[in-house]
């Protein structure tokens, strides 16, 4: 139980982390803008502090509803429990955060909820073929017992491809790179994506509250592939994330039904690959 | 207004325009309840002009059967006289199935405030119509009636992209009508101001296009150069955006080269970055890629339209050539591409550029020395016309003065015969795709508004 | 044999006879409602019961085959008079063969001939519930339909008819033990359909004219087929088959999938279906969900065990087939927007997932069972929500349901609660067992459609749950337009769906503790699927009842917010909310990929192959 | 100036608008944007995300009603800064009946930063005390 305390902790830390860690590189890069180290922390607080809103009632607590969801699934995540419970968990997530954009009936916001359903059918995807072939190679779904494959580098070299699939998924979810869902072309930065146009103040501060933690539900289940001891596959996984971030910078946005192409074949296409390729051995 | 009249009306135009006319501007003139419309045409320097009397609340056939550019001074004429011209309305229809949605007039990629109005269906833009009219001062209305030695500092702070450029226009048909012959260096100091907003006016284009492709990294570095630019001027005449030193008859102090060669070299700085982003862009796949498969204009509209634009679309038009700056002492190509879409328009921005720095340099180079002003009497009246060149094009300004006052002042930019594309441009283009387009029709609509 | 069974059976068949009798108009509305009512007491009845052999009656074999000729007869002479010409000869030979073999040759028939089993007992009871709660519905929708369109009363009555002998048929295919008895009710099916069709004459297309006459060809071959598997058993009994003839069995099998492919249009394309899409909601909803998802999955339960002794290379193609419809009707209901044909795609997927599944294991067979009755109770809900919303608004476009909310609260709640209870299905419970069944789980292909189905249907689900939960700003409609009956149906519908999500657990325990009848199969790792938890499809209604209780309160908690808050406050300077129509899930795929031809060419490609395979087993 | 506000003055996010006329302050402040004491302000496109409306240009009726609705998206506590001659007193271009207005004849004005075009550092520290102060309205004298 201590362990699962401790990784509920550690995972919530490890986000702030690595966005602190893209702001002093950013800054110490010339030409990138100067903000302060722990900008984004205090920019969650600023969002706290502010009021919302709107002309929907609803907009303002759905996202609080997607936090609650995210802290539930963090939890199973940190326990190991079955990956199905926790890919539900997190889809009921994003229903909350995307019923929230649609209910503002702002243009804007409806896009973005329009976008983000159609980037849910890829993650999700990516997600299931991944238990499955996790099941094919380890013989069950639960994460705690999955691990112990793991540790032999089993699953790595049987599912390396299952392995890219989720961090391109996870790269999805965060809008990085090639595959950013944002509305307007120029998504200022990362805490401050153009998915979640509609939500401002409080509100705002749970959407990205949720993203946080969800990003590091994210990291800590690619870690689950990767071969080493559980902390350290961790930290290579955030180092990995990390390495995305700052490559987005520098990375031009596409239109995004080229996004969702590319999407669908390095999420969706490189886990089924692995999947039937998993029959062939 | 009668069919007989309206059918010569076009005939007339129809012929100047076979003759190989094309309307320059389009102005208004209002006198005891007649309005005076006057199509001023132009072929190689030598003007044309129809006008037309009617009585007021008359439907006037629109001119942009012939002259397609027409349509935006059209419009413009119908803002502010109770005329109207038979003219296709942009009401947006509204269907079944598909997304009517505003697109500003305040959006961060649009730098000035424009309304779009765009009917869509999963983000393919079906039908767009351009709302504009949000940064207009009636600036000229202002201007009527006041004092000649007033007026270039207020058309320079008009718009930032050809301020510049429009109150070296007044300066010099000011001076054409008088004929005050300004001193040599004046006159190459003034060619290098011109440049230098321009260089301004495109550096501020090419941050707006790299805001569009999402490029965040190189958005910075431009808006880096951008206050690199600002101190070039502050250097050459104390203020960052060059305001404040055109002056009828001259410029009102004189600059030491010295502070020219610091300017320079700074310019120089600017340069250097600027190609290295250029190289960027060209060689990644990704941005090429976007930008070769956005915009793309068809030769025929592109030859009726001007500028950059037609620039782009291998339509060589010389902006510099009417210019009484001496331009014609320095030799220099008119900078020409082919593909006529998105990609042609950014890469010529980097070309205008270079070609604005190497103008500079040798301005500098060859700048005589002797007095920066001469003593102007401005006492004829008369009316003129002034071409002079832009940061994407040609400005144009028609003045009448009484005496030292300012009876009538017109000026339009290309942005008021290329907005006329705009709609037809986007149409079938990818929402996301849309402002990089408009970025790339680098619109100066404070300076077409007035 | 059973008396009850033979109510449920005939009762319609008495009724519908009867109702040609009484005048048109309300009288027979409400008979049809009474006689829906009693046909679902009935399957309860029978579900609940132990067979009571109290008042038996023996019915001679003669009189179903009397019964199966002058059926066929009848279809004989309707086509002739509907100058059908294939369709008749088809008949014709149907009726020759009937007469040769069955009464001249007079084989030994099922005992009995009709009797449920357990599997059966649950469908039926899915079936009758869904014509119980929906039947009134659609009657009362049709009035105002029919009143619309001018249309004689000849119509109308033409649908009642439809809809009582398709309740006969679907109980009949329940409980059928035979071949002749399949062929019977199949053709009742058949009639029934085309009762039904024939009432919306707009829907009586060539492809409509093309599926009647297919339906009737693979009938004919079955019939015709009856006399030689005859020769091989001895015996038309379904069950004595695995007796006697060895790879021949494989032609069999492929047959029986054959024909309920066939009869029941489980064929993903869109052009075959829209015949079916094109008439009003409600009656293509109850199509659906009769002819081509319950009545099928009943019909390949009975053969289950033919296919589990089969060899892998048949069975594999046809849990693709299974899986491919999963796909199409997914895909379907991704890109339409009319609500019925998105309900009419998640339905097509339901029963591709039985289809899928059916054959593979005695445990996923039980699963499959709760499922296909279930999600179909759940998504009847659904059908009957758009009907009596099309019978309001006049609409059930989905991107008009943004004010639903405040036009008609409980319903939007109702509809919202039973989507996200239908949610779960796919999210969480069905993966896990999919992965537990043998044949799927080693079946990379069909697995990937399956699960792209699952993404597919929920994203769509998705779409519809943010419209109704998103506030609109006018209502435009006036709430005395909505009859009482709908306000006593509605509720009561909705507290039976919850009670058949909730109670399925209990259900699947019922069927492991009956003993196993008909060739009983190997469960492989019976316990760990057991132990398998879920939100909804698990053993102990714990977890569910906690889980859907919760739905349901914070549903009605938010519902109650945008009740009492729900209009535009604090500002209402927001002009830029135009016009705004959602996008098509599928608006990024590009132009020059086609799924639909996609679709097209892999089912057909994968019938020819499943055709060649069984006919290569042919010695 | 409470904790509060110091942490909230590390973290600006400025929603700048050329409400009309020459684009030099708006560009002067995305320049000044990149000087060392422009840290923690970052722009963004969005009224909901926004603290500080930085409005430059003139303001003709057209484009107040547009003003006044990003005004009311933004979530409070807010600060509008009016930049420029222009927007300060429309000083150049205001005439009798042009129907150019100023900024505080439409909106409650934090700050005004005079000048045109505007120093970078004045705009940067103007942007700052305004949030340093708690958001507090511009009184005169």
């Amino acid at each position: 139980m201590l362990e699962v305390i401790l990784w509920f902790i550690g995972i919530i830390i490890i986000v702030p982390v690595i966005y602190l860690a893209e702001n002093i590189i950013l800054s110490a890069i010339p030409g990138q803008n100067r903000s302060y180290p722990i900008q984004p922390i205090y920019r969650l607080i600023k969002h706290f502090s502010k009021t919302d809103l709107y002309n929907r009632p609803l907009t303002r607590w759905f996202p609080v509803g997607a936090c609650v969801f995210a802290l539930v699934t963090l939890f199973f995540v940190s326990a190991g429990e079955n990956i199905m419970l926790i890919i539900s968990g997190l889809v009921m997530m994003e229903l909350f955060i995307l019923v929230g954009a649609c209910s503002t009936k702002e243009p804007y916001g409806i896009m973005a909820a329009q976008r983000g359903i159609s980037r849910l059918t890829v993650w999700s995807f990516a997600l299931m073929i991944a238990a499955a072939s996790l099941y094919k190679a380890a013989g069950t779904l639960k994460l705690s017992l999955a691990i112990q494959y793991s540790g032999e580098s089993i699953l790595l070299s049987r599912l390396p491809l299952v392995t890219a699939g989720l961090f391109t998924a996870a790269m999805i979810k965060g809008n990085l790179g090639y595959f950013d869902f944002g509305i307007n072309a120029n998504t200022m930065s990362f805490l401050d994506t153009a998915l979640y146009t509609p939500y401002g103040g409080r509100s705002l501060g749970f959407v990205q509250l949720t993203q946080w933690i969800e990003t590091g539900i994210w990291l800590k289940l690619i870690s689950f592939f990767l071969p080493w001891q559980p902390l350290i596959s961790f930290l290579v996984s955030a180092v990995f994330y990390l390495a995305a971030m700052l490559l987005n910078a520098v990375v031009p946005k596409m239109t995004w039904k080229k996004v969702m192409m590319n999407s669908w074949i390095w999420a969706g296409g490189l886990p089924a690959i692995n999947y039937i390729w998993l029959y062939m051995l | 207004m009668s069919e007989k009249r309206s059918a010569s009306l076009l005939s007339k135009l129809s012929g100047f325009k076979s003759m190989g006319f094309e309307l320059l501007l389009m102005e208004a003139s209002e006198a005891d309840n007649k309005i005076t419309v006057n199509y001023l045409l132009e072929k190689e320097g030598q003007f044309e002009s129809v006008d037309i009397t009617v009585s007021e609340n008359t439907v006037v056939p629109s001119v942009t059967l012939v002259f397609p550019r027409g349509d935006r001074m059209e419009k413009d004429i119908e803002q502010r006289f109770p005329v109207s011209f038979k003219r296709k309305s942009d009401e947006m229809p509204h269907e079944e199935g598909y997304s009517l949605i505003d697109w500003g007039p305040f959006h961060p990629l649009l730098p000035e405030p424009v309304l779009f109005h765009i009917l869509m269906k999963d983000e393919v833009i079906k039908k767009a119509s351009v709302e504009t009219g949000y940064n207009c001062r009636e600036v000229e209305k202002l201007c009527a009636g006041r004092k000649v030695w007033d007026i270039p500092g207020i058309l320079e702070k008009v718009s930032d992209a050809n301020g510049i450029s429009l109150s070296l226009a007044f300066a010099s048909a000011v001076e054409e009508i008088n004929a005050i012959d300004i001193p040599q260096k004046a006159r190459w100091i003034r060619m290098i101001i011109n440049e230098m907003s321009c260089v301004n006016a495109n550096l501020q284009g090419l941050y707006n296009t790299a805001q569009c492709l999402g490029l965040y990294g190189d958005s910075v570095r431009i808006s880096k150069l951008v206050g690199l630019y600002r101190e070039a001027a502050e250097l050459i005449c104390g203020h960052p955006l060059l305001f404040g030193i055109i002056e009828i008859g001259g410029i009102n102090k004189d600059i030491a080269k010295d502070s020219f060669y610091a300017a320079n070299a700074v310019l120089q700085e600017i340069e250097n970055e600027l190609t290295d982003i250029r190289k960027k862009w060209e060689s990644t796949a990704a941005i090429a890629k976007r930008l070769r498969t956005t915009g793309f204009i068809d030769s025929e509209t592109a030859m009726t339209a001007s500028g950059r634009l037609a620039r782009a679309a291998g339509n060589a038009v010389d902006s510099r050539k009417y210019s009484k700056l001496p331009y014609t002492d320095l030799s220099y190509t008119v900078q020409v591409r082919e593909e006529s879409n998105c990609y042609a328009r950014t890469m010529l921005k980097f070309d205008d550029l270079s070609q604005s720095f190497r103008l500079i340099d040798r301005g500098i180079e060859s700048m005589p020395k002797g007095e920066v002003k001469q003593e102007a009497k401005v006492k004829k009246s008369g009316e003129a016309i002034a071409r002079e060149h832009g940061a994407d094009g040609e400005v144009i300004v028609r003045v009448r003065l009484k005496r030292d006052t300012v009876e009538s002042l017109f000026f339009r930019n290309d942005t008021s015969v290329n907005i006329s594309f705009l709609p037809g441009c986007l149409e079938g283009t990818e929402l996301t795709d849309f402002p990089l387009i408009v970025s790339g029709f680098d619109l100066d609509l404070s300076g077409m508004e007035k | 044999m059973d008396f009850v069974v033979l109510g449920v059976v005939f009762g319609p068949v008495v009724l519908l006879l009867i109702s040609f009798l009484i005048p048109q108009g309300k009288a027979s509305r409400i008979f049809i409602e009474i006689s829906a009512v009693l046909f679902f007491v009935t399957a309860v009845y029978l579900f609940v019961a132990p067979s009571s052999n109290m008042f038996n009656l023996y019915i001679p074999h003669i009189v179903w085959k009397l019964i199966t000729l002058l059926t066929a007869v009848f279809i004989l002479v309707r086509s002739i008079l509907d100058k059908h010409y294939i369709i008749s000869v088809l008949a014709f030979t149907q009726s020759i063969i009937l007469a040769v073999f069955e009464i001249l040759n007079a084989p030994e028939e099922a005992v009995p001939f009709v009797s449920f089993n357990y599997d059966g007992k649950v469908l039926l009871v899915a079936g009758s519930c869904i014509t119980a709660f929906f039947v009134p519905v659609t009657l009362i929708y049709l009035k105002k339909y029919f009143s619309q369109k001018k249309a004689v009363k000849k119509q109308e009555k033409q649908v009642e008819a439809g809809i009582l002998l398709l309740m006969a048929a679907f109980a009949g295919l329940a409980a059928a033990n035979s071949f002749t008895g399949l062929f019977l009710f199949w053709q009742w099916m058949y009639i029934a359909v085309r009762l039904i069709l024939r009432a919306f004459q707009s829907s009586e297309r060539k492809t409509a004219a093309v599926v009647l006459v297919v339906q009737q060809a693979a009938l004919t071959v079955w019939m015709a087929s009856i006399p030689f598997i005859y020769q091989k058993t001895g015996s038309v009994y379904i069950n004595s088959l695995d007796a006697g003839f060895g790879e021949s069995r494989v032609v069999v099998a492929v047959m029986a999938f054959a024909l309920t492919i066939v009869s029941g249009c489980l064929i993903p394309d869109k052009n075959i279906w829209q015949d079916y899409f094109s008439v009003p909601a409600p009656v293509s909803g109850i199509i659906t969900l009769i002819m081509s998802v319950l009545s099928p999955v009943a019909v390949l339960l009975k053969f289950g065990f033919l296919f589990t002794g089969l060899n892998n290379i048949i069975l594999t193609l046809v849990i693709i087939f299974g899986s491919l419809i999963m796909a199409g009707g997914a895909y379907y209901s991704c890109v339409s927007r009319k609500a019925a044909q998105i309900l009419q795609g998640i339905l097509m997927s339901a029963a591709g997932w039985g289809i899928t599944t059916v054959f593979v294991s005695r445990e996923s067979m039980f699963f499959t069972v709760g499922y296909t009755a279930v999600s179909s109770i759940t998504i009847t809900f659904l059908f009957a929500c758009i009907t009596i919303l099309e019978y309001i608004k006049g609409t059930q476009d989905v991107e008009q349901m943004y004010n639903l909310h405040k036009e008609m609260p409980e319903m939007a709640f109702f509809m919202s609660a039973a989507m996200l209870l239908f949610l779960f299905a796919p999210f969480y419970s069905a993966l896990q067992r999919l992965l537990y069944v043998r044949f799927l789980a080693e079946n990379p292909v069909s697995m990937l459609l399956t699960v792209t189905a699952l993404v597919l249907v929920s994203a769509v689900i998705f779409r519809w749950l943010s419209v109704l939960l998103s506030a609109g700003d006018k209502t435009s409609i006036e709430r005395d337009a909505y009859p009482d009956v709908f306000r006593v149906i509605l509720p009561l519908f909705f507290v039976f769906t919850v009670a058949a999500n909730l109670s399925f657990g209990s259900i699947y325990r019922y069927f492991r503790q009956q003993p196993i009848p008909m060739g009983s199969l190997a469960a492989e790792n019976i316990e760990t699927y057991s132990e398998l938890e879920g939100f909804l499809y698990m053993l102990k209604p714990g977890k569910g009842l906690i889980y859907a209780v919760g739905v349901i309160v914070v549903l009605a908690a938010c519902f109650y917010i945008l009740q009492r808050f729900g209009k535009a406050d604090k500002y209402t300077g927001n002009t830029d909310s135009r016009v705004f129509y959602h996008y098509s899930l599928t608006a990024w795929i590009p132009a020059w990929v086609n799924p639909g031809l996609i679709l097209r060419a892999a089912w057909i490609s994968l019938a020819a192959i499943i055709a060649g395979v069984a006919l290569s087993c042919l010695k | 100036m409470s904790w509060l506000d110091g942490i909230r003055a590390k973290s600006i996010s400025v929603l700048q608008i050329n409400a009309g006329g020459c684009t030099g302050c708006t560009r002067q402040f995305q320049a000044a944007l990149l000087l060392d004491s422009g840290k923690g302000i970052t722009l963004t496109g969005n009224p909901r995300h926004a603290d500080v409306l930085f409005v430059a240009g003139c303001i003709n009726n057209k484009s107040a009603d547009y003003l006044r609705q990003i005004y009311e998206k933004m979530p409070s506590p807010k600060a509008v800064v009016a930049a420029g001659t222009c927007a300060c007193d429309g000083k150049l271009f205001r005439g009798e009946d042009n129907g150019i207005s100023t900024l505080d004849e439409i909106l409650p004005v934090n700050a005004y930063v005079r000048g045109c075009v505007p120093g970078m550092d004045e705009m940067l520290e103007t942007v700052i005390n305004v949030v340093e102060d708690g958001y507090k309205e511009y009184k005169d004298g």
